[in-house]
């Protein structure tokens, strides 16, 4: 059980890195959406589970209810991240933010 | 129901204030009986606690049933009792001569008005009968947010006025916050009664004296001492004229009984006075607040502006007067809480009545006033005579005090500087005078029976009190004494000569 | 050498509240945005809330909520093993109080541009002026 | 005096979309009420942890307060008997969703990681019909595309309309349109 | 309680601070400030102040940074420092 | 297991760097929004980690949870900010494009 | 301006500096702080409250006092963002027309100056900046909204075990509010609690909580001494002090949830209670 | 000596602010008005008179109002010199009322009713002053007459008296607060107390050089006194109309001064401890100072009443040489001269008031031929002017008489030719004013030969005092007596 939960965490922290990363190396602000909305959403999810699986080990009711709870919060963090990310990339759009495609920038300085 | 006496000046006006909410959401109508009801209370049972302490010596009330070091505990003595009762009452006087002029000023919000202002007063009556510094600073953003909110409701400059004076005394009060905050690490408690019985032991730390500094930064940012004096005269002159009756005179009163409570009881006064021993220096720094705010003064235009500055003078005075350091200096700086807080009330009331009539307080606006509202008129000279100091108004005996003080003390800078600040209020108000006594000028010669103009005095409801409280300044004055053998002398320690 | 690093990292904490506090004075004296004034005086309380929430701190003791085993059958909670409550208690209301401030306080600034226009000070002091000139 | 205003939004691809029922009177049936009160008090033993009668009290008046409240927002639509189809559907869907979202997100990973990522992305707006009816199919297709890595829902119109952006032209290809089919399959639109 | 840890979140918000004032744009100041807040929250939890790092959380992220947003919202996001 | 979390929450929060990096400098306000809301997901594990680092999971479950909720209001108020129409350059000084803003 | 304001700023941080090295170590078990009176609560909280979230068990019961006039600080920073900011008269208003939307059709209406207002229910005013229609937000919030509400809840209800209590429960629930204006607009959410009812229950909030502690002074006790109130709930006096925290954190979840959507209200739309943000 | 424990002394001074209603109530009735003035007037002599059996059988009464300072209350206490002060005062106002009437009505001034209430309260100043009890009290009047009597100087109006106003506020309550209540809250640090006393109440330990400042502080702090850097509000205050210059500034305000520098002197200082420091002398060379600049100033004034001022400021000086002699004669002297230069100096200003509501003249240079017109009132002015020069038959040789004995006594004989020289000069600039109105006959005289009195309400009272100048020449003896009682008092036992 242990091991388990160390591989999730260190899985959701791979996918952590990635989301930071990308944010990071991304060119523009649609494409730094991608990697930070969803590559740290799933890097939860990892995560969670794995401190879940670490934390129902006792298996006790508190605990088994911890570890429901923080699925709940990765249920939650499911729901609201993608309208999050929605909501960012709608105000780009209606702000008149222009996406960065290959062409264009390979014309423009 | 005697025992309880110390929680109510505070949970009265409270639940007051909630209570003119929820009706007065439905009957605005119901708001001013209630606030009035709830001060006449408070007061009463100020006076009752004032009884109490006369009779049975300092009385203290745990919170929730607690003992103080780990509870909440109100304690009352002579020294809050005098100011709560003094504050007290000028927010009572304040409140029934203020009526007319909020339902003209705030017709809609009427309720929200008296809602923030019995929460003012909550607050500041709260700062006074605490016993435990973090509470005081509960207390106190309440009666600085509340206080926020009236003054920001004005007109023109007022917002910007009002967003200043935020500023400014959240960092006064985050301050007081902090040195509290130093206090407790240095003792681990925050009990006044308890940090005086733990302080002494940690008196060479330089974090304790570090922390007395900050506490007092903070409330001298609050109190308007003169180089942090910053927001007040915009704040007080740009206030409605309702928002700065009532609080003109309570808010700087009040920091100054917690700087005395903080020196005298939190410290002791001989860490103050003699271990730190930076009574000189800040007697210094009153001379210079009271020599700058009354040079201000004089260089001002506006009645409202004038009377500001004034304050910030008089606060010189309360500051310096109280770190002289020796019994006469206390004696005539708590005195002065009082009477200032009088005057003040007086001053800035006449000047709302004023208002009332004239709409603009430049000084030109007041020519004929004199004829005009002849009664409004004696009472700012009343105001006016007290803050000179003129015997037998209340003024004179509290400056008695701290000349005597200073020099006593041998300070006679201070001295020089309450006589100075005396002449400049004597050309301020004798400016005043002149331009409301003299006629417009250049209309002929006076010399001979003019139309006599309308009066047009204030409302009753506002003259009448502005007569009491300008009668009042008198009978002050008169019973001084009584007041300084009876309440007073009981209220500086005893090692303070 | 190790003793000032003893001493630096000992009390890591004071030194970030004492750099946090003075960014929000900075932020007071010399922003002229008034929004930005406001952001400074939160960052003041906060620095505070701070430093209290550091006095709390004990070392290798637990969150100040009694474990079921521990507490609801006699008195064996030991001090030493839970942090200090009491700054907690107090921040809370600290941060209560900051909120509510903060609240007001933009309020305030609402109103203010809604009368000035803008929330530079310099700004507003010159359309004061300005006002003021042509009263006259 | 009362004339027709002109809507130009910002955008041409914006039209301003016509309010949902659900916005309109939203209709409070007493079914979809005990529907929420069951759902939340199953939700607030789970937070809780206590079964002793105060707590379980206070959980009934906090989910009767909530269903009091805000009843009409989460459950809309009068016809609740639907429902645990759709959940059940729903949860089926559920598994292949977190796969797709796997397989998406190592792609993601795969570019952001890659030292040459600034050729192998090729931004840009794609967009299809979707044939789903509903606010909240429409609305499960919105955030299932966003939540795969390489898309994001950028705009779903009241036609039904989809805009998003996609990271490079594989993730927006064919994916969506498989999402849309899965979904009215949930949905039985 | 992890000294490390307490550092570098420190560190963290420092840098969110001086961001937030520095930043010259005010929608910008008051995001800066969200992140600030959040940051603080975690500080709480690291430091144990659990209600604090609730409080924290709950004001920061719920209320503060919303009436801030609505504060520029309905005045400017114009500053010039 | 507890220096394994310690670990994870150390790491996890230098990866909060990152998102702090595009949160201060930009260049335009959505993208310091990204980074805030990245910041949030990461807070959000943190506060588990810590949790555990604490031997109490089950208390900082709630504040995540709260957090997790709370986030989300602050990233709609922001970008609802431009769905009022208000342009990303409206009202600042001195910049015509993307990019020049600090 | 920023030479002086640098100048004082490292002047006063110099100051602090120096003092901070008086203090005792971070951490120190030893220290004042951790020596003197916490340990009382620490060791006597469950004993004396039953109430094992020290934090609450102090906060509402040993220094109630302060909790109370937090919570009145945050009704007056309501009152006083009402007082400020509330328009009464329309008329302040310089452009008077006024929008409408048909809401079957999203046709909108431009009414001008004088004219007047369709009566028909199908008709919402609106702002001239009103908020597109944004089908993803609206339905997502629309979902979330009851859980948080009840999640708020359930941190008020909590508060003795867990952390949380009055005022993070008011948060939250005034967040869930606040998100319910954000996502769909400010008038809706007005009529789901209007300012009458967040005025009226803010401060029946702290009324609550102060009325708690008059009722103590009236059965005889000191002021909020829940110990008190025990012949009222029918248990003991320590069992009494639980629940008299319970019911204070009610009137704080109340009062502070009130508060906060009242502030956003009157802040976002300045006072007219239009659309907001 | 006995106690008296009396409510008198409070009365006299109440009457005159309780009159202030009643006059402000019926302030559209002049006659009702000017009767209440009377009635209080009449009263308050009356009490005053009625304390002088028991002061004279060598009683104080005495009154404590209220304690407001540890040894310090506000207490009245009548002894022998405030009752000689007083009765003068009191006496002269049931004059000066009557004059007001005729002055007033003549000119047909605005604002009556103010003017008669100021004035009231001004007197109840004046009374208040006399019989303060301690310094305390003593200020408390002194204040309050200067801010009574602003109204009246300012009484026109207009930019002149705006100005005078002016001078005078910044003079009078400048000076007060800022030397003489230092000085006396110094005393009070010092002496715990502020009663009057026998031989004062300084204690002997405080150093020459302090008592020195302290003495200087009272003596310019009380600038009513006119000594000589801060005598000038005096002339600009003569804008006031007549009656109150006649009152105001001959009799009480300036009495006052010299009475409050006196009671300084004597009661607080101590006569002994400062001969034995020789302190009086310093001050007699100041007072001497002023008193022969002010008359070479007064030689060359035009307009009367400004000649009439800088008399004054000469003749208060010689009080205040009284004082600072510190002998029984010259105390004496002193305490006379305010009686006598009283009477001598009203009857001057009654004149230059009654020739002002007559002619319109203001000027000494216009008054060429005017006995001829008004013969009573130049009489008047005659046997005034004969008073304050000090020459028989009048009330002012008697107190330069004593004043003069006192410089022998106190071995001053600078002094002695001080006084001389100065009464020269003193008839220098007095009797060619009578001159020129009875002998000389200008060319152009602006006077017709007709008589033109002034109204009958003016000529009554300065007939009146005219007449008393004479007769306290010759039956000085109740005031003579009161002033080697107030010695005794003064000086002890000796």
């Amino acid at each position: 059980m242990n091991f388990m939960a160390v591989v999730f965490v260190l899985l959701g922290l791979l996918f952590f890195t990635g989301g930071a990363v990308g944010i990071i190396r991304m060119p523009d602000f649609y494409s730094r959406l991608h990697p930070a909305g969803k590559l740290d959403t799933m890097g939860l999810l990892m995560s969670m589970l794995g401190v879940a699986l670490y934390t129902i080990q006792e298996f006790s009711l508190g605990e088994v209810l911890t570890g429901l709870k923080i699925m709940f919060i990765v249920v939650f963090v499911f729901i609201t991240s993608p309208t999050a990310t929605h909501a960012i990339v709608d105000a780009g759009v209606r702000a008149g933010l222009e996406p960065w495609t290959q062409d264009i920038s390979r014309e423009e300085p | 129901m005697s025992q309880h006496l110390p929680a109510l000046p505070v949970i009265v006006p409270l639940l007051s204030a909630l209570l003119i909410t929820m009706l007065g959401w439905f009957k605005p109508r119901l708001s001013f009986p209630i606030a009035l009801a709830a001060l006449t209370v408070a007061l009463l049972s100020a006076v009752g606690l004032m009884g109490r302490v006369l009779s049975s010596g300092a009385a203290a009330y745990g919170m929730g049933g607690w003992n103080p070091p780990w509870g909440i505990a109100y304690h009352v003595d002579h020294l809050n009792a005098l100011v709560l009762i003094a504050v007290l009452a000028a927010a009572l006087v304040g409140l029934i001569a203020t009526r007319k002029c909020v339902k003209e000023e705030f017709a809609e919000r009427i309720v929200p008005f008296y809602t923030l202002f019995v929460l003012f007063v909550t607050g500041l009556a709260g700062i006074l009968l605490t016993g435990d510094a973090f509470n005081l600073y509960v207390l106190l953003e309440v009666a600085s947010l509340t206080g926020y909110a009236l003054i920001g409701i004005g007109e023109k400059r007022a917002p910007l006025a009002g967003l200043n004076y935020i500023l400014m005394g959240t960092i006064g009060a985050s301050f007081y916050l902090l040195g509290i905050g130093y206090l407790y690490l240095m003792t681990g408690t925050l009990n006044m009664a308890d940090l005086a019985q733990r302080l002494p032991a940690v008196y060479d730390s330089h974090v304790v004296a570090l922390a007395f500094f900050i506490c007092l930064t903070g409330l001298f940012v609050k109190m308007a001492f003169f180089p942090l004096h910053g927001w007040l005269p915009n704040a007080y002159s740009h206030a409605p004229s309702a928002a700065s009756i009532l609080i003109a005179p309570l808010t700087t009163k009040v920091m100054i009984y917690v700087m005395i409570r903080l020196t005298l009881t939190v410290f002791t006064p001989d860490y103050a006075f003699d271990i730190l021993d930076i009574g000189n220096a800040i007697v210094w720094l009153a001379v210079i607040a009271i020599v700058m705010g009354s040079a201000l003064a004089l260089a001002q235009n506006r009645l409202k502006h004038i009377l500001s500055y004034i304050v910030v003078a008089e606060v010189g005075y309360m500051v310096g007067g109280f770190w002289l350091g020796n019994r006469a200096g206390m004696t005539g700086s708590i005195l002065h809480i009082v009477n200032d807080a009088a005057m003040t009330l007086c001053v800035f009331l006449a000047a709302g009545a004023l208002l009332t009539r004239i709409r603009e307080d430049r000084l030109a606006g007041l020519q004929g006033m004199f004829r005009k509202m002849p009664l409004s008129m004696a009472a700012l000279a009343a105001g006016g005579l007290s803050i000179i100091g003129v015997p037998p108004t209340c003024g004179f005996f509290s400056k008695w005090y701290l000349i005597s003080g200073g020099i006593e003390a041998g300070h006679y800078g201070f001295v020089a500087a309450l006589l100075f600040s005396s002449l400049v209020n004597v050309v301020l108000f004798f400016r005043i005078f002149e331009i409301a006594y003299f006629e417009p000028l250049g209309q002929g010669h006076g010399h001979h029976r003019n139309d006599p103009s309308p009066m047009a005095e204030a409302p009753t409801s506002m003259l009448a009190p502005l007569v009491v409280v300008a009668v009042l300044l008198v009978v002050l004055g008169l019973y001084s004494g009584n007041l300084v053998s009876a309440i007073i002398q009981y209220a500086i320690p005893a090692q303070i000569i | 050498m190790n003793e000032w690093i003893a001493f630096l990292a000992g009390k890591f904490n004071y030194w970030g509240f004492i750099v946090l506090m003075m960014i929000g004075i900075y932020a007071i004296i010399a922003k002229k945005n008034l929004i930005k004034k406001i952001i400074g005086m939160n960052i003041f309380q906060t620095a505070i809330i701070l430093f209290y929430v550091s006095t709390a701190a004990k070392r290798d003791a637990g969150i100040p909520i009694i474990t079921h085993g521990h507490g609801m059958s006699g008195h064996s909670a030991r001090a030493v093993d839970y942090i200090n409550p009491l700054p907690h208690v107090l921040m809370l209301t600290a941060i209560v109080v900051s909120v509510a401030t903060l609240g007001v306080a933009l309020t305030l600034a609402v109103k203010v541009y809604r009368q000035y226009g803008s929330l530079e000070e310099d700004e507003i002091a010159d359309s004061i002026r300005a006002r003021a000139g042509g009263d006259q | 005096m009362v004339e027709q205003a002109k809507v130009s939004p910002q955008n041409r691809s914006y039209e301003q979309g016509t309010p949902s029922p659900s916005d309109v009177q939203p209709e409070k049936s007493r079914a979809s009420r005990i529907i929420t009160f069951v759902i939340l008090f199953v939700i607030w033993l789970l937070l809780s942890g206590r079964f002793d009668l105060l707590h379980i009290g206070l959980g009934v008046a906090s989910c009767f307060l909530v269903t009091l409240f805000s009843a009409d927002l989460l459950l809309p639509s009068p016809d609740v008997m639907r429902l645990p189809g759709i959940w059940f559907r729903f949860i089926k869907y559920i598994p292949w969703l977190l796969y797709e979202v796997l397989a998406a997100n190592i792609h993601v990973m795969y570019l952001v990681f890659h030292p040459r990522m600034m050729r192998l992305i090729d931004p840009r707006i794609m967009e299809f019909d979707s044939k789903l009816k509903s606010d909240i199919s429409r609305v499960t297709l919105a955030n299932s595309i966003t939540l795969t890595p390489g898309t994001i829902t950028i705009h779903i119109s009241i036609y039904g309309h989809i805009t998003f952006h996609a990271i490079d032209i594989e993730s927006g290809k064919s994916l969506p349109l498989i999402m849309d089919a899965r979904i009215a399959d949930i949905f039985k639109e | 309680m992890s000294w490390p840890m307490d550092m570098l979140i420190l560190v963290f918000v420092i840098i969110s601070g001086i961001g937030a004032i520095t930043v010259r744009d005010l929608l910008g100041a008051a995001i800066l400030f969200g992140a600030y807040s959040f940051l603080m929250c975690i500080l709480w939890a690291i430091m144990g102040a659990v209600d604090v790092a609730f409080t924290e959380a709950s004001v920061g992220a719920g209320v503060s940074t919303v009436l801030f947003v609505a504060a520029v919202f309905r005045t400017t996001r114009r500053t010039r420092d | 297991m507890h220096h394994f979390f310690l670990f994870a929450a150390i790491f996890m929060a230098l990866l909060i760097i990152f998102s702090l990096y595009r949160a201060v400098i930009g260049p335009t306000v959505l993208d310091r929004l990204i980074g805030v809301n990245a910041i949030g997901s990461k807070t959000t594990a943190l506060l588990i980690l810590t949790g555990l680092l604490y031997h109490r999971v089950e208390m900082f479950v709630d504040i995540a949870l709260a957090y997790a909720m709370l986030n989300f209001v602050t990233v709609i108020a922001a970008s609802r900010y431009f769905q009022k129409r208000k342009g990303l350059f409206d009202e600042i000084e001195g910049t015509q494009k993307e990019g020049d803003i600090s | 301006m920023k030479i002086v304001a640098l100048a004082s700023v490292l002047l006063c941080g110099g100051i602090l500096i120096f003092g901070t090295a008086g203090f005792p170590d971070f951490g120190d078990p030893l220290s004042p702080p951790a020596s003197h009176v916490s340990p009382h609560y620490i060791e006597e909280a469950v004993a004396e409250t039953s109430v094992p979230n020290i934090v609450t068990a102090v906060l509402a019961d040993y220094r109630g006092f302060d909790t109370l006039f937090e919570t009145a600080v945050v009704f007056s920073a309501a009152m006083a963002c009402f007082f400020l900011l509330r328009v009464f008269r329309e008329d302040e208003r310089s452009p008077s027309e006024k929008l409408y939307r048909h809401l079957p059709t999203g046709i909108i209406l431009r009414i001008d100056p004088g004219g007047k207002a369709p009566q028909s229910n199908e008709f919402e005013p609106i702002d001239p900046t009103w908020v597109p229609h944004d089908m993803i937000v609206k339905t997502t919030t629309r979902l979330i909204i009851p859980f948080i509400q009840l999640f708020g809840l359930y941190v008020i209800a909590h508060g003795h075990h867990s952390p949380g209590g009055g005022f993070q429960g008011g948060v939250i629930l005034g967040s869930s509010l606040i998100l319910y204006a954000l996502s769909q607009n400010l008038r809706m959410a007005i009529g789901r609690m209007g300012e009458t009812v967040s005025a009226v229950f803010c401060a029946a909030g702290v009324f609550i909580y102060a009325g708690a502690g008059a009722l103590c002074l009236l059965m005889g006790a000191n002021f909020l001494d829940y110990a008190a109130l025990s012949p009222l709930f029918g248990v003991d006096a320590i069992q009494a002090r639980s629940l008299g925290i319970l019911v204070v954190e009610i009137g704080v979840g109340l009062a502070v949830m009130s508060a906060m959507v009242w502030i956003y209200y009157n802040l976002a739309s300045v006072g007219r209670h239009q659309e907001g943000l | 000596m006995d106690l008296i424990v009396s409510l008198k002394p409070l009365f006299a001074v109440l009457i005159s602010i309780l009159v202030v209603p009643m006059i402000i109530w019926s302030g559209n009735r002049p006659n009702l008005r000017e009767a209440w003035t009377f009635a209080a007037a009449g009263i308050k002599f009356l009490i005053v008179a009625s304390m002088v059996p028991a002061v004279l059988g060598g009683a104080t009464l005495e009154w404590t109002m209220v304690q407001v300072l540890p040894g310090a209350a506000i207490a009245f206490r009548v002894d022998a010199f405030g009752l000689l002060f007083a009765l003068v005062s009191s006496f002269l106002w049931i004059v000066t009322s009557a004059y007001s009437i005729g002055y007033m009505r003549g000119l047909d001034e605005h604002g009556q009713t103010r003017y008669y209430c100021f004035f009231a309260l001004s007197l109840s100043a004046t009374v208040g002053v006399a019989f303060s009890a301690n310094l305390l009290t003593l200020y408390l009047f002194y204040e309050m007459l200067s801010f009574a009597t602003y109204p009246l100087v300012t009484h026109h109006q207009d930019m002149e008296s705006r100005s005078s106003g002016r001078k005078y506020i910044l003079y009078i309550v400048g000076s007060s607060i800022g030397l003489a209540l230092p000085a006396m809250v110094y005393v009070y640090g010092v002496s715990g107390t502020l009663d009057f006393a026998t031989q004062g109440i300084m204690p002997s330990s405080v150093p020459p050089a302090v008592l020195m400042a302290l003495v200087l502080m009272f003596l310019f702090g009380f600038a009513k006194a006119g000594v000589m850097p801060f005598h000038s509000w005096l002339p600009a205050a003569m804008v006031a109309p007549t009656p109150v210059s006649a009152l105001l500034h001959a009799v009480a305000v300036v009495k006052v001064g010299a009475f409050c520098i006196f009671r300084v002197l004597t009661g607080v200082m101590g006569a002994d401890l400062l001969t034995g420091i020789g302190l009086g002398t310093v001050v007699c060379y100041i007072a001497a100072f002023t008193i022969i600049v002010s008359s070479l100033i007064a030689l060359s004034q035009d307009g009367l009443k400004r000649r009439l001022a800088f008399s004054t400021i000469g003749q208060l000086s010689y009080i205040v040489l009284g004082a600072a002699l510190l002998t029984p004669q010259g105390l004496t002297g002193g305490m006379l001269h305010i009686a006598m230069h009283a009477f001598g100096k009203i009857t001057l200003f009654f004149c230059a008031g009654a020739i002002f509501v007559a002619t319109g003249v203001k000027n000494i240079s216009d008054m060429t031929g005017i006995g001829k017109r008004m013969p009573i009132t130049m009489t008047a002015f005659f046997i005034g002017s004969l008073s304050v020069i000090g020459l028989p038959p009048c009330g002012g040789f008697i107190s330069k008489w004593f004043l003069a004995l006192g410089t022998l006594e106190a071995r001053q004989y600078v002094m002695l030719v001080v006084i001389l020289t100065s009464s020269l000069l003193n008839a220098a600039y007095f009797l060619p004013i009578v001159y020129r109105a009875f002998f000389c006959t200008a060319e152009e005289s602006k006077f017709d030969n007709r008589m033109g009195e002034a109204p009958i309400w003016c000529l009554i009272p300065l007939k009146l005092t005219a007449f008393i100048s004479i007769l306290l020449f010759l039956f000085p003896q109740p005031f003579l007596d009161l002033a080697k009682l107030a010695v005794v008092q003064i000086l002890g036992s000796k």
